[in-house]
This record gives structure tokens, C-alpha cells and sequence, in this order.
């Protein structure tokens, strides 16, 4: 639990997600798999035992038809900043310091040789945005070939997660440094994966707390909200959606709450 | 003459007896041993554990069975440090149960990481806020500690006792058994309550999360206490069992009533502490949350409000007034149903701080998730029982566990 | 000293303490918590320079650009190439999953030959010059005995360089059988001959700058079409943008759309028609291009003296309240969005490009043509185009007699026959006139099946296979060992598109005339071929004629001189936008009336009489009966499942979600309301049982599927391939039947019904 | 656990929690080393004290 070292800019990631735009496509997911190694099985659909870095969920309004209205949510690691700023629910339980709150990034990382299993993180995680290599990863015939160099593969037996590509944003540096502006990091240069590959724009990924950077709007919109905000996990990731019944969604409420973006309106 | 291996003064059954009722002990033993071997071989793919439920039926056995065998802690906190003689009949007993329930829990933590051969990184990169790491360190230490007050009852076996060297270090073992006894007390009072601290502290599990003092939440304090209350009690009926199968009276009623009197206000008083902190979570932790009570009650098979009347009012207030009640104690059977209901109250407890948390759906579009145990973990979460049987058994027929056994049957 | 038991003891004791207290213990414990972090089965990724390549995606039609991520000779990801015009940087899951299948056990690795029964998937490996001889032998004999016109080929796609080598082989060698696979391209391709006398074009949707997309009933964000094109023209939708869909089922589409009509499945021409009849009372239709560049729009007397209805008076029938009551939908929704819809500064309505239903509903895709010139937006931008197909530059085909002789004989499919002159492929009459057929007069007695897989994807898949367990001798040149694969004598695979060279033409439904090009970017992984080569050498080896028909070196040869021009920039920039064959509305029609014609003349009719040529809603009666548990039965397409000749890859299949899938089981969707008819819960197991088939699924209970329908998605229930991929679900075109049109042949039948009783 | 271990930081919490955990272990052991030497000393005075041991 290292604070921020005075040489370093100091950045915090995060993303904004239109649910309203997201089709349910599951590009996001995909190439999440192929950009973080991300290894499968014959079997997937028991989604408690597959990994999945991001996960759409879809939702439904429960209205009958026809004026049922379907949304979907992409999930992935929340990167929260924690009750206490640096703590996130599942870095303050990890037993041997596996998983970290990165200062200088704001990113939730993950130590898979540190790792040893005991799965404490993901007792605390509200999201189930961590999962557990039940098995060894098997890549059949020839599949091996198109793993990646940059995320290491998982062994069985440890828990692993989304990373806001954080590789990414070490080859980013690492091409800044060369190019001799260290520390200049342009929004471009440094994206997740699944934002990269959203085919409906649905995902902006950027630093959260730098003005230039379009999550910086986003996230004051007015019908910006978090998952499970009142849990003060603090996620780092928003979303954006004008239908209500999404914010019903992603947080609970008691009987006669309403969500914030909405409590103006009844009042 | 050969110094015969019994205790001095005592009956044991004939060997070829004794073989045969430790033969179904072994035969679990062996199913756990292959069941083992298949986790540690394949991997925990081999139980019904998934990301939903990364603690299980493991966890709950760890808490479960250290918390019984808190027994040990708070017996020795009263005979060595209380000073509370009649305690020192059954400490024997509760020194070599607690030692069985703890060497399992570690056994089954081993069992339960998915990496066993990096579990050494839990002291070597400790990350000391977790709960976790206070519970592998203390959990650690207090198993040699209860081992450090194992060895004296072992030595006093009369064959040992003919090594003179042996003789002495009982004797002095003995003496200084209360700085022992006083750093296990410490050691376990902070795993017990870290035990506790595991889930109060998941603030993202609002079903488990629990404010408190300082670092710790309610929890600990909870956990520890209800283990020093319901410990000794175990710790009783284990006693009254091994009576029964044995055919033979072991401790006088008198130590099982004193003890029944100090578990039953110590249950009354933190039933009573429990039923606070489960009404302020109810109606101020939780739904600041947006929950209310019966959200984690309602929509599934199991978890119903039954649970929590069983653990507060059946498992809890009831089995406290009969312990308090000088009626309830003297009636051996009411006092052992007593106790019984406790024992459940207190595995109830824990399975529901384990479980239930983590069925808890929190995304209101996740639904509850709902899990069974495949049979790698039944067999190796009744391993616990077995060795217990094996270890027992071995330790009354060699080791002069009870010392009123002689004048008791004469 | 004695060495007694004690001393052993002490000593074995000493022994243990001692190393407990040397270094030992704690260098043998880091040791295996380091052997635990290198598992030698954990594969170690070797790293190396990053190079980007660029190419064309060819797993689906919609022929997006990509960019390759490759690390010495092996490529690790693939993402969306920012510039390329048709998907400007997105992709869709298969694009991105497709190095799965670049290694992997579905590759067929090397040619194959069948040892086994047909079917079995038993093969041997045979090499590439043994597997040519055999095929030129097989074919050569069929030729020698005048049944060379018995040879078909069966083929994805009719554009681009490979599938014209194919008819250009069959024409040296003898055949009329070029067959394309069925799909809603055969709807657009006949409204564009009839309305706007264009043979055989490309029918494109500028949804890039369309600002009101009316889309009755394509998945438009469900994987239909060219998903990247669509994926990216819904990108930069803004607040003035609109998408109204028309659907019975909630798809991902309607989800999205700013407004979902939710009209009962096979009613859409109805809602078209009825739009129009609101568009033209309310006089909001494009005045100028009716007047000068429409025919048909009002009645009419021809030639002989005949009266005949105009489009005006056909929709004054359909009124709103009529159309309600077809449809289900709302007068005054359908008066509102017809209005939106005239008002709208680009409109464009669009329909059906749904490939896995391969369905043709001529009067439904006319009405909606007619949709779109009563706004004027033929040829305009944002609206609908008509593209003529990239030609090539090449030398006559040289053919003797027999070829004379073959490619004179009727068709297979009975397409061009009298029954339906229109038609140009009817695949979907083929295996039931092989069936049939007495074993000494098969209609096909040697099949080439490239891009294509239809075994899997035609209606009655079990049909379809003792179809072609009849068929004497069949060749596959599918990169993958797909069901069509499976039944095949000689596998000659291709390459995978990262491996070869290929023109990628203009995906069907794309508003743009692109022309990509897709180039190696990697070394082949296996012992394939690109099948342009293999086609070459098939026809070289062949000899006469037919030889000195195809007069290149090789495929890349070919290419070259094929694309004359264009091969340049294609090679260099992987793709051109052929912007000058884009005709404005000066030449958009070559009908006699050389106008639009809202009535066509040319319409084939079944009784070729005077039935009305007009563009009506005609209720379509679905196979199968209805009893009391009956459900109509329909496919839906989902963006997680690749439902066309390419199955699903396992990246895909893990973003299925449990309500879909699970443990193998394939959910259908039913409304709660239909579910309390038949006694069904969330989760339960029924069994569906159609004409065609029966199978065990279980019941997903969803809202926003209307009562009375259920929907299974399309693309799973594989056999072959991998245990990745095969056995999973259920395959819908096994229960579904196609229902011929009886002018046209193709499939009309928009769903079955089908029997859903609990298990 | 030690300073040399990876990414090693310094802070308060650590000091406690150890030296709680030392503490713990220092007196077991030095209990523990306490008898047993007390034992020795036992056991070789008790073979000077009577000479019918052997």
C-alpha cells in the first residue's frame, strides 16, 4: 500500500459506459479474451466457473410485452478506489498482498505468481469481477501460438482479473519514455481493449480526474451512476443511462428510494 | 517387570477391540485421504466450489471447528489463569480436542487454496490488514501452542515417564504451564475474533458487513465470545460422549455443571450482544445499503428468517436459560440438550457469516446463488470427526487424560 | 558403539532436526513455490517485434477491415482497421475470435480422403497432386459420359474472383449448376430485377448517412448483413438519428431502436404497404422523382388495352386500421412513424437480410423498395442502392461440345425452369429433388462445395444430409472441418483468410461500392491451399479446353490480370471505393418503362396469368398443424453466434449466457403468457417437435418475445468440428422447412410450427 | 514478513502486528527452552544425587 511517488504523474483510470448504446454484441468480451490470454473451456455456460474479464449482463425492464425494454451492462473489474481512498474491498483482504491499488494509476492489479488461492478477494467482491482458475489452462492444437507475450498465462488454481490493460499503458510509457516525454501519455495511446473494440462507441476509457480527457465529462453527466454505489466501493467505472429502471438496476434501493439522477423529478 | 502402557490404575479394552472401533475411523480417513488426493492432484475443479462460492463448505468447517475447539483456549484460560481447579479435570481433554479441531482446520485451509505449495506466502509476503494473514499467524503459533501443551500429557504415558529426562520435563512443563496458557489465551482471543473479522470486514457483503471499534468489526468481539462460550461446551459433551462409549464416568458432574454455569452466562450475555448487533445491522448497517432485512431472507430455497430465529432464539436464548438455571444444570440430559442446541447455534452462525454472504445476490439482477458440496468435500469436512475418534481414542487409551478416572471407577 | 534401535533413532532424529535448522528446508520451500509459478504445461508466450498487418476479414460476409497484431510468425489479435470503409475500426466477435481458427483443432490440416462411411469423418491424408488426380478423374469421367451438367457446385457467394473461377470452371467443363446458398440477398436481388430492371446487382443501404433507418425485421445489430457496417453506421448515430424496428421478438436491435413495431411475424408487408398508404394521403411523398422516374403509381392501361391498378390505389386498401388488425401494431403508430419516416431528412427503409432464416418474401421486400422510392432515395445518399458487381477483364471461355452440350441442359435446382424463370439459385430445392431421384437419375452426381456449408445451414438438415449421402461424389474445399466437410470423399482445404490472397467484394447490404482485398499475413499453418489455386490446377489437369480456359500460373497470376486496374490499388491500399459505378438517378433503372416500377411488369406469376403483379400482403400458412401446445417457431440471430457457413468459435460460444445455453441445452424464448398455456417454467425441459424434427430444449421465459411465438437462436447444435464447438444446442434449420414460393422457389416460410410439450 | 521480501514497505502496523506475533513466539520458545534445559539440569543433578541409576 505504497503512496503515489513524487516523480510520478499521478493518473486515475477509468471508464464510462453508455448502456443505452451497448447492443449486447459481446465484442468487448472477445477481445478482452484474445488481448489478456484469457483461456477456455469446452464447457462455458456455467458463467460461475468461466472467466471473464468483462461480462455483459443483459437486463430487462420486467414490463410485460410489448413494452418490454431490454439493456445491457458491461462489466468489468470495477478498479474501486475503496471506502478509504487505496483500499478497495478485495486489496485490504488479500492475505499476501496479491492484489494492489496501483497509486500512480488507480488500477486494481493482480500478482498471479504472488496469488495462491485462497480466494478471499473474491468473497469481497460485490461484482464477481474476479474469478479462480479452476482448471489448467489448455490451449489445444496449435492454439498456443496466438498468445499474447504481454499478459502472462494463468495457471490453475489462481484468481485472476480484468486489468484495464494495464500492459497496455506500460508499453504506452514505455513509447513515451523512448520518445523523450515521459510521463506525456495521450488518451489515445493508452486504451483498454474492450473499448478499442466496442463496434457502438458504447465504452470511453481515459483518466478520470484529468479535464482533458473525455471520461472527465462523461462522468459529471447527469445520469451518470455506479454499480452498487452504496456500498462506498467507489468503482471507477460509471455508467450512463436516462432509463430509470437501469439505475433500479444497479443499485438497491428500499421501498420509496429513488435514484439520485431521478429524485429531483419526484420531488 | 514391563511397565505397562496404560495410565496407572485404569481399565482399556483388549487391543484386538480397540482396532476394531477405530476401523470405521480409518475407513473415513482413507475416503478423505484418496479425496485428498484427487483435490490436491486435479485441482479444487474436483469440489462444487465456483466463483459465486470461493469460501464453502471448507471455510464453514474451519470456522465451525475452531471455534469448538476455543474450548481449549477458555478452559485454559480458567484452570491456569483463573485458577479455576475443577477446570484442571477436563483441560487434558480440551488441550487435546482443540489440538485435533485446529491441526484439521489447518489441513483443510491447505486443502482449500489453490495453490497449497505457495501457502507459505501468507507469512512470507503477509499483508498484515487482512484478517487472513492474523488468522494463518495466530491460527499457526496457537497450534504450537497447544502442542507445547500436548507434550506434558504425552510424557506422563508410564513407559515415557521412565526416561528420567521426560520425567523432569513434564514436571517442569507443568509448572510453567500458565505463561503457556496465557499466550494461547492471547493468541486465540485475536484468531478467534480475525475469524470473525473475516467477514465483518467485507463491507462490499452487506449481509456480513459489521461497523466496530477500531480496526475490528462487532464480529470479532462476537466470534470470540461465542467461541469462549460455546468451546468449554463442546468440550463437555465430547467429555459426556467419550462417557458414554466408554461405559465409564470420566469427570465428575460437578465439572460439567461449573462449566455449564460459565458457558451459559457467557452465552446469555452474547446472545444477548448478538441480537443487538444483528437489530443495528437490521435496521441501520444494512439498509443504508439499500436493504432491508428480509432481502437476505426472501427469493430462495434455504435461507429463510428460520435461520435467524434458530441461531437467536432456538440455538441461543433458550440453551443460555436452561445453562443459568441451577434445575437446567443438574439435569444431565437437559444440560447436554442444552449444550447440543448451542453447538448447532454456533455452526449456524458461522455457516450463515460464510454462506449466506456469499448467496446474498447484491446486483438486483443477480439472482441467489445456491450451492451443494460434492463429495471431496463431505468426506474431507467429516475427516475432522475421524481423526478426532483416532486421536481420542488413542490418547484415553495411553494417556492419563482424566484424573478423576481412577476414583471414579474403582 | 552398538547400533541399536535407539541409536538409529537418535540418529535419523539428529538427522532431520539438523537439516530443519540448515538452510534447506526454506530453499526447497521457494524452490517449489517457483516450480509452482513455471508449470511446464503453463505456455510461456515468446515474445519478439510486434508488427501490424492489414487485411479482410472473409468469415462472414461483411468483409470488414482488419488490422493484424503479429509477433515473429504468429499472430496474436486481431482488432478493427480504423480506416477501412466499411467498418471504420469495429469488428464483430467472430472477427475477433477468428485466430481461433486460424490454429486449432478444426483446421483440416492437409488434403483429405474418405475411408469411412460417408459422413464417419473418417479420413486419411492424401497429398495435394494424388487428391487433384482424383477429383480431374472423378469429374473427367462424368464429362466422358455426357453427364457433366450432373456436376454442381455449391458456393457461399456468387461475387468476387473464387466463385467466378468456380462458373467459369463449370462453364469450360459443362455445367449449368453454379448454386449459390440461400440467403436474403435472393429477396433484394429479384425486388431490384423487378422494380428497377437490374439483373443480378448488389442491393446496398447507406445506413453510413441514412437518418431515419425504418427496418422491418434485419437484425441490423443481431449479425445479419455486415455487421461491422452496421455496428459502425449505429456508432455514429446522434440525437438526430433514428432507428425504428420492426420485429415480433425484442432482438438486440429493437432493444437499441428508438422505437420497436412489434408486428405479428409474416404481417411486415402489411405495415410497408399501410406506411405507404399514409405517406401518399398525407401527399408527403417525393413528387418529383413519382412524376419523372416512376411507373406504376397510379392505374394504368397497357398495350393491350387491359386496366390495371397503380401503387395508389393497391395501398388505399391497406389502411391504418386494416394494417392494425393484420399487424397487431397501433393505427396511430403506424400513421406516426410513416410520417417520421417522409419527414425525415434521409430516411431509408430496409429489410431482411437475415441470413439464417434464408427467406424470401418478394412482396414484402417490394413494399419496402416502395417504401424507399416513394421518399425518392434510389441511388441518393442515405438511401438505397443498386451496385452492378465488380467485372473482370478476362479471355473467353473456350468451350468444346460437350461443354455446349452440358451448359445447355436445365438446372439442378430447377431454377430458370419454367416453374420459376426468375430464379437464379434455389438451393433449397435441391435436396429434395436429389432424394427423389431414381439412383440411376441423380440430379447431381458430383458436388464442389466452397465457402459454403450447407448441410448445416439449409432447412432440414437430416434431409439435407441423406440428400448428400446420395450424391456418388462430393468435394469440399473448406478450410475447417465443417458438417459439409464431414460428408465429403476429398477435402482439398484452403487457407485461412490470414494465410491467402483474395478479393473481398462489396458485402451484401453495404450502401458503398467497396471492393476489399485480403492479403497473407501469415505463413500457412498447415498443408492448405489457396482454393483459387486448387480450382486452377483442378481445370489445368483436366486439360482441352477447359485447360486453355484458365490460362494463368497460378491463383496470384489470375488475380492480377483479373483485376487489371484496380489490382494496384487493391494490393496497396486493401481495398478501393469503386465511387464511379455508383449511378446516379439518371441511370438507376433499366426496365422497359426505364423508370421505378411500383407496378412490375416483369413480376413471374404462378399462374403466369393476370394475378396482380403488385407488391400485396398475402398471408403465409407455415408448415405444420396447429393443436393446442402449438408455438410458431422462429430462428433469431444473435451477434454471439455465428449462424453461417463458419460456426460458432469457442471465444464466442463463452459469451453465450446461461439463459441461452447451458450444459449443452439450448434455450428456446417464450413469453410467461405463452409458458402459463403450456405449463412451462424458467429452466423447465421441454421437448419441440416440428415437421421436420424434434428435439429437447428448455425454457428461457422472456417479455419481449411476443405470446404465441418461440425463438431459438441460430448457429449452434454443431456436429462437427471440435468438441469446442460441436454438440452444443440444438441445430434450428434441422427443425425448420423451407416453403417454396410458387413463382419463385424460394423459401418464404418465416418460421413452423411446432409442438412444445414439457419433458 | 521480512524487509528483503518483494516491495517491502515500512509502517506502524507492521511493527505491531510482528512484534505482537514475536512476542508470542518468543515466550513459547523461551518457555519452551527454559524446561528443557531446566530438565537437563534436573536429570543430571538427580544421576550425581542417587548412584543406584545407571
Amino acid at each position: 500500500m505504497q503512496k503515489i511517488p513524487s516523480h510520478t504523474k499521478a493518473r486515475h483510470f477509468g471508464m464510462v459506459i453508455d448502456v443505452d448504446k451497448c447492443t449486447g454484441c459481446a465484442s468487448c468480451m472477445v477481445a478482452c479474451y484474445s488481448e489478456n490470454n484469457v483461456s477456455f473451456r469446452d464447457e462455458e455456460s456455467a458463467k460461475m466457473l468461466s472467466l471473464n474479464w468483462i461480462m455483459v449482463y443483459k437486463l430487462t425492464n420486467g414490463e410485460s410485452f410489448p413494452d418490454t425494454e431490454v439493456c445491457y451492462l458491461p462489466q468489468p473489474c470495477m478498479h474501486c478506489d475503496g471506502k478509504e481512498f487505496g483500499k478497495p474491498p478485495c486489496v485490504s483482504v488479500c492475505p499476501a498482498v496479491a492484489t494492489d491499488f496501483d497509486w500512480p494509476t488507480g488500477i486494481v492489479s493482480q500478482i498471479y505468481t504472488r496469488c495462491f488461492g485462497c480466494r478471499y478477494c473474491m468473497a469481497a467482491c460485490p461484482y464477481h469481477a474476479r474469478q479462480f482458475n479452476w482448471w489448467d489452462p489448455v490451449w489445444p492444437a496449435d492454439m498456443e501460438k496466438y498468445l499474447s507475450p504481454n499478459v502472462s498465462a494463468r495457471t490453475r488454481g489462481v484468481v485472476e482479473k480484468c486489468s484495464f490493460c494495464y500492459h497496455r499503458f506500460q508499453l504506452a510509457r514505455q513509447k513515451a519514455y523512448h520518445e523523450g516525454r515521459p510521463e506525456e501519455i495521450g488518451e489515445d495511446e493508452y486504451q483498454t481493449a474492450c473499448t478499442q473494440a466496442c463496434p457502438s462507441g458504447a465504452i470511453t476509457f481515459g483518466d478520470l480526474d484529468n479535464p482533458e480527457h473525455e471520461v472527465y465529462k462523461l462522468k459529471q453527466d447527469r445520469y451518470a451512476f455506479r454499480l452498487l454505489e452504496r456500498l462506498n466501493t467507489n468503482p471507477s467505472v460509471y455508467y450512463i443511462s436516462k432509463r430509470k429502471w437501469v439505475h433500479r438496476m444497479a443499485d438497491n434501493y428500499l421501498e420509496g428510494e429513488v435514484p439520485a439522477a431521478f429524485a429531483e423529478n419526484e420531488a | 517387570m514391563t511397565t505397562s502402557a496404560f495410565p496407572e490404575g485404569v481399565k482399556r479394552c483388549s487391543g484386538s477391540q480397540f482396532i476394531l472401533w477405530l476401523l470405521p475411523a480409518f475407513l473415513v480417513l482413507l475416503i478423505a485421504a484418496y479425496a485428498m488426493f484427487r483435490v490436491w492432484g486435479f485441482g479444487l475443479n474436483q469440489t462444487n466450489m465456483n466463483d459465486a462460492y470461493g469460501f464453502a463448505l471448507w471455510i464453514w468447517a474451519d470456522l465451525a471447528v475452531i471455534a469448538l475447539g476455543g474450548g481449549a483456549f477458555f478452559s485454559g484460560f480458567l484452570a491456569y489463569i483463573m485458577g479455576v481447579k475443577q477446570v484442571k479435570n477436563i483441560i487434558n481433554f480440551a488441550v487435546i480436542l482443540g489440538l485435533v479441531c485446529y491441526s484439521m482446520a489447518l489441513l483443510l485451509l491447505g486443502l482449500d487454496v489453490g495453490q497449497p505449495l505457495r501457502g507459505w506466502f501468507i507469512f512470507w509476503h503477509a499483508n498484515i490488514h487482512s484478517m487472513l494473514t492474523e488468522v494463518a499467524f495466530c491460527l499457526t503459533i496457537y497450534l504450537g501452542v497447544l502442542i507445547v501443551e500436548f507434550i506434558p500429557v504425552i510424557l506422563e504415558n508410564p513407559k515415557i515417564q521412565r526416561i528420567r529426562f521426560f520425567h523432569h520435563l513434564s514436571h517442569n512443563m507443568h509448572e510453567i504451564m500458565a505463561v503457556f496458557a496465557a499466550t494461547g489465551v492471547f493468541l486465540s482471543f485475536f484468531h478467534q475474533g480475525s475469524l470473525g473479522g473475516v467477514p465483518g470486514v467485507l463491507y462490499g457483503r452487506p449481509f456480513a458487513f459489521r461497523e466496530g471499534l477500531f480496526i475490528w468489526p462487532w464480529t470479532f468481539f462476537l466470534f470470540t465470545w461465542s467461541a469462549a462460550a460455546v468451546g468449554p461446551l463442546f468440550t463437555a459433551s465430547m467429555c459426556r460422549l467419550t462417557e458414554i462409549i466408554t461405559g465409564k464416568r470420566l469427570v465428575k458432574d460437578e465439572v460439567y455443571q461449573l462449566l455449564a454455569k460459565i458457558s451459559g452466562w457467557m452465552l446469555l450475555t452474547y446472545i444477548i450482544a448478538k441480537s443487538l448487533d444483528t437489530i443495528y445491522w437490521a435496521t441501520v448497517t444494512a439498509p443504508s445499503a439499500g436493504f432491508s432485512l428480509m432481502s437476505f431472507y426472501t427469493n430462495n430455497p434455504l435461507y429463510g428468517i428460520w435461520i435467524l430465529i434458530a441461531e437467536i432464539v432456538i440455538c441461543g436464548f433458550l440453551p443460555a436459560l436452561i445453562l443459568i438455571t441451577q434445575k437446567g444444570r443438574e439435569n444431565r440430559r437437559l444440560l447436554f440438550a442444552a449444550a447440543a442446541l448451542a453447538i448447532i447455534g454456533l455452526c449456524i452462525n458461522r455457516w450463515v457469516m460464510v454462506l449466506q454472504t456469499l448467496a446474498a445476490p447484491l446486483k438486483p439482477f443477480d439472482e441467489w446463488f445456491m450451492y451443494s458440496p460434492a463429495w471431496t468435500e463431505v468426506v474431507t469436512t467429516i475427516m475432522p470427526v475421524a481423526v478426532g475418534i483416532i486421536v481420542i481414542s488413542l490418547a484415553y487409551r495411553y494417556l492419563p487424560l482424566f484424573p478423576q478416572e481412577r476414583e471414579l471407577n474403582p | 558403539m552398538k547400533i541399536d534401535r535407539r541409536c538409529f533413532l537418535s540418529l535419523a532424529g539428529g538427522l532431520v532436526v539438523g537439516h530443519l535448522l540448515s538452510p534447506v528446508p526454506w530453499k526447497m520451500t521457494d524452490d517449489i513455490a517457483i516450480w509452482s509459478q513455471n508449470w511446464p504445461w503453463t505456455p510461456v508466450p515468446e515474445d519478439g517485434p510486434v508488427r501490424w498487418k492489414e487485411t479482410v476479414c472473409t468469415l462472414c460476409p461483411g468483409g470488414c477491415g482488419v488490422r493484424v497484431r503479429t509477433i515473429r510468425d504468429r499472430v496474436v489479435k486481431i482488432e478493427g482497421k480504423e480506416d477501412h470503409p466499411v467498418n471504420r475500426g469495429s469488428l464483430c466477435p467472430l472477427g475477433y475470435s477468428s485466430i481461433q481458427y486460424l490454429y486449432g483443432p478444426s483446421r483440416v490440416t492437409t488434403p483429405m480422403k474418405r475411408t469411412g462411411e460417408r459422413g464417419s469423418g473418417e479420413f486419411e491424408p492424401i497429398g495435394w497432386d494424388a487428391a487433384i488426380t482424383e477429383v480431374t478423374r472423378k469429374l473427367g469421367e462424368l464429362r466422358q459420359n455426357g453427364k457433366s451438367h450432373k456436376t454442381a457446385v455449391i458456393a457461399g457467394d456468387d461475387r468476387g474472383t473464387v466463385p467466378y473461377l468456380f462458373k467459369r470452371f463449370l462453364e469450360a467443363y459443362g455445367s449449368p449448376n453454379f448454386i449459390r446458398t440461400p440467403s436474403g440477398r435472393d429477396a433484394h436481388e429479384t425486388a431490384a430485377y423487378l422494380a428497377q430492371g437490374k439483373s443480378a446487382q448488389n442491393v446496398g443501404f447507406d445506413l453510413e448517412n441514412a437518418k431515419y433507418i425504418l427496418s422491418f425485421g434485419c437484425g441490423l445489430l443481431d449479425g445479419c448483413g455486415a455487421p461491422g457496417y452496421q455496428f459502425a453506421a449505429y456508432s455514429n448515430f446522434g440525437e438526430d438519428h433514428k432507428l425504428v424496428q420492426v420485429e415480433p421478438r425484442l432482438s438486440n436491435t429493437a432493444a437499441r431502436a428508438e422505437k420497436w413495431l412489434p408486428a405479428k411475424p409474416g404481417t411486415e408487408a402489411a405495415l410497408a404497404l399501410s406506411m405507404a398508404s399514409v405517406i401518399i394521403d398525407r401527399g408527403l411523398h417525393n413528387r418529383n422523382f413519382i412524376s419523372n422516374h416512376a411507373f406504376g403509381f397510379e392505374d394504368f392501361t397497357d398495350d393491350n388495352g387491359n386496366m390495371h391498378k397503380g401503387f395508389r390505389s393497391l395501398v388505399s386498401e391497406y389502411t391504418p386500421s386494416k394494417a392494425a388488425e393484420i399487424t397487431g401494431i397501433d393505427a396511430r403508430r403506424i400513421e406516426s412513424v410513416a410520417v417520421e419516416f417522409a419527414r425525415s431528412d434521409k430516411p431509408v427503409a430496409i429489410c431482411g437480410y437475415y441470413e439464417s432464416r434464408n427467406t424470401a418474401d418478394i412482396d414484402k421486400t417490394l413494399a419496402v423498395h416502395a417504401l424507399n422510392a416513394l421518399v425518392g432515395n434510389i441511388n441518393q445518399a442515405g438511401g438505397m442502392f443498386v451496385f452492378p458487381e465488380p467485372d473482370y477483364d478476362l479471355p473467353e471461355v473456350q468451350k468444346d461440345n460437350a461443354a455446349s452440350a452440358g451448359t445447355e441442359k436445365p438446372r439442378a435446382d430447377l431454377a430458370g425452369s419454367d416453374q420459376y424463370p426468375q430464379s437464379r439459385y434455389l438451393l433449397n430445392l435441391l435436396p429434395k429433388r436429389i432424394l427423389e431421384a431414381r439412383n440411376n437419375d441423380l440430379p447431381v452426381e458430383a458436388l464442389l462445395v466452397v465457402d459454403a456449408n450447407p448441410v448445416y445451414t439449409l432447412e432440414e438438415s437430416e434431409k439435407v444430409q441423406e440428400a448428400f449421402e446420395k450424391i456418388p461424389f462430393i468435394v469440399s474445399f473448406s478450410s475447417f472441418m465443417d458438417e459439409t466437410a464431414k460428408m465429403a470423399d476429398i477435402i482439398l482445404p484452403d487457407h485461412h483468410f490470414l494465410e491467402g490472397s483474395r478479393d473481398v467484394p462489396a458485402p451484401a447490404g453495404v450502401g458503398m461500392p467497396v471492393e476489399g482485398f485480403s492479403v497473407p499475413v501469415v505463413d500457412p499453418q498447415y498443408d492448405t491451399r489457396n482454393v483459387g489455386d486448387t480450382i486452377i490446377d483442378i481445370a489445368q489437369e483436366m486439360g482441352g479446353s477447359i485447360g486453355s480456359s484458365f490460362p494463368w500460373d497460378d491463383y496470384g497470376d489470375f488475380l492480377e490480370k483479373a483485376l487489371s486496374d484496380r489490382y494496384r490499388d487493391l494490393t496497396r491500399n486493401g481495398y478501393i471505393v469503386n465511387r464511379d459505378r455508383v449511378s446516379g438517378i439518371s441511370d438507376a433503372f433499366e426496365t422497359d418503362s426505364g423508370s421505378y416500377e411500383f407496378y412490375p411488369t416483369r413480376r413471374h406469376t404462378a399462374d403466369n396469368g393476370d394475378t396482380d403483379k403488385l407488391p400485396a400482403y398475402r398471408e403465409i400458412e407455415i408448415p405444420g398443424s396447429n393443436t393446442n401446445n402449438a408455438v410458431a417457431l422462429v430462428a433469431y440471430q444473435s451477434p454471439r453466434i455465428a449462424s453461417g457457413a463458419v460456426a460458432n468459435p469457442p471465444f464466442m460460444t463463452k459469451t453465450i449466457d446461461s439463459k441461452t445455453l447451458k450444459e449443452d441445452k439450448l434455450f428456446i424464448q417464450i413469453n410467461p403468457e405463452t409458458a402459463r398455456n403450456l405449463n412451462l417454467k424458467q429452466g423447465d425441459e421441454a421437448v419441440i417437435e416440428t415437421p421436420a424434427g424434434k428435439a429437447t430444449v428448455r425454457i428461457d421465459l422472456f417479455e419481449g418475445i411476443m405470446p404465441g411465438l418461440a425463438a431459438m437462436p441460430a448457429g449452434l447444435g454443431h456436429t462437427a468440428y471440435s468438441r469446442f464447438i460441436a454438440g452444443k444446442g440444438v441445430n434450428v434449420n434441422a427443425l425448420l422447412r423451407a416453403l417454396p414460393d410458387p413463382a419463385y422457389g424460394m423459401n418464404t416460410a418465416w418460421g413452423i410450427r411446432a409442438q412444445l410439450t414439457k419433458a | 514478513m521480512f524487509p528483503f521480501a518483494y516491495e517491502w514497505t515500512w509502517y506502524l502496523g507492521q511493527y505491531l502486528f510482528m512484534g505482537a506475533a514475536g512476542f508470542a513466539i518468543s515466550v513459547v520458545g523461551a518457555g519452551l527452552t527454559f524446561c528443557i534445559i531446566k530438565s537437563i539440569i534436573d536429570t543430571v543433578q538427580e544421576d550425581e544425587g542417587s548412584s543406584d541409576h545407571h
